[in-house]
């Protein structure tokens, strides 16, 4: 019997997706699946070039609303297993920002429990962007696309 | 006494990230909190402004309508954007 | 100017998927997002044991198959990147099958054209897998929920 | 001439993975050819009763209803399982 594991981080360090996915899947070999999703910071936001950027977030906090968000997708699909690093402080264009991997016996479910859990967390777990722009600096404005595509998963699953 | 953080483009604009202060009588909501801390003065007037105001009890987000009592932590931030 | 670039391979030999994910992604800083699928073999199907596995192919027609399924994906999605690997040959329970890799300047994109790539694949590109089981050896039946899952991209965009 | 191509289960039961042949007199689509081959006796019977029989002309999956010529290549195969 294979039971749901799943981890959460918070940290500047980088992480390596290959691993990460070695990782979750190592234990058994129930998983047929893995679907992941890597964030990267861009080079332009709304069309002004982007030089870098600083994450800020809020300590423990973080960390409670990414496990709230995987324990989420836990209880709606058929999940092996879920791992979430989310980098904080100085990063480049380039630069990975966000990982989620999540392991399932079959695709459907990965796919959407990955995306969930990305959704969710751009609406629902505390961090923030500002970025050293052409035209100075600035803290990120948040995207009415994020909040529809959460809206999208309320309908979807009622939560 | 209750904790109130503040984050992002919030925390510079009313100048700090922490405080520390007795819940004055009749406070009783995180809206309530806000209204007290907008009534101090101009470095408090961002919560005012703020477009989309969030906050957070104990570390769970919630509507500006919860109530809150002593020995609460209570962060007031913009919309998130991490991810 | 960023343009759509992908390829697709048909091999013996094993992947390594953040390698795969940063030769999409090391030319520009335009991708916010990095959607992947990796398709791994399980231990068992339908409740009985796996020992291992070997996938036939249709030499020239998969890898024709597998670009005209990416080219549809750029067709219908904003991509920067695609990236696919198809194993073929003698595979053990736990070994990686396939890999899609989907980079986007945002993330709905790289999710909805990596799962269309997989459904896709999965009903349309000439792969055959037989299987040594605790009951012998036997060919992979075809599943209805694949054709299921390729019927929804049907209805949604029309393919 | 065309050649035809047989995968899978499908190579296993036919006994013959590629053949080349002349394409009879008043065959022009793959279902033509289909039954031509099954007319020739028991090894090719399971061209007859496999389920969701699937083809392919010059490495494009098509229905059985497509028409063929001289110098194509015809492949047969049961509903494919990769990913």
């Amino acid at each position: 019997m294979s039971t749901f594991k799943y981890s959460v981080a918070v940290q500047a360090a980088d992480f390596d997706l290959s691993a990460e996915v070695r990782a979750l899947t190592a234990a058994d070999h129930a998983a047929g699946a893995v679907a992941s999703f890597v964030g990267l910071v861009r080079d332009n936001n709304d069309g002004t070039g982007v030089a870098d950027m600083t994450l800020e977030h809020y300590p423990g906090m973080t960390e409670k609303a990414l496990e709230e968000i995987v324990l989420k997708a836990g209880e709606r699909w058929e999940l092996l297993g879920v791992r979430v690093i989310h980098r904080i402080g100085h990063l480049m264009p380039g630069d990975q920002i966000v990982l989620v991997v999540v392991s399932s016996p079959h695709r459907g479910n990965a796919f959407s429990a990955c995306e969930f859990i990305m959704d969710y967390l751009k609406t629902q777990a505390p961090f923030w962007k500002k970025e050293t722009t052409d035209v100075g600096s600035r803290w990120v404005d948040a995207r009415v696309s994020d909040d529809d595509a959460m809206a999208k998963w309320r309908d979807q699953i009622g939560l | 006494m209750v904790t109130v953080l503040f984050f992002a483009g919030l925390r510079e604009a009313v100048g700090t990230g922490i405080e520390e202060l007795a819940l004055p009588a009749g406070v009783d909501t995180v809206a309530g909190l806000r209204d007290h801390l907008i009534a101090r003065g101009e470095q408090w007037q961002a919560l005012a402004t703020a477009k989309n105001l969030r906050a957070a009890v104990n570390q769970d987000m919630v509507p500006l309508t919860t109530a809150i009592k002593d020995g609460d932590e209570v962060a007031f931030f913009p919309p998130v954007t991490g991810g």
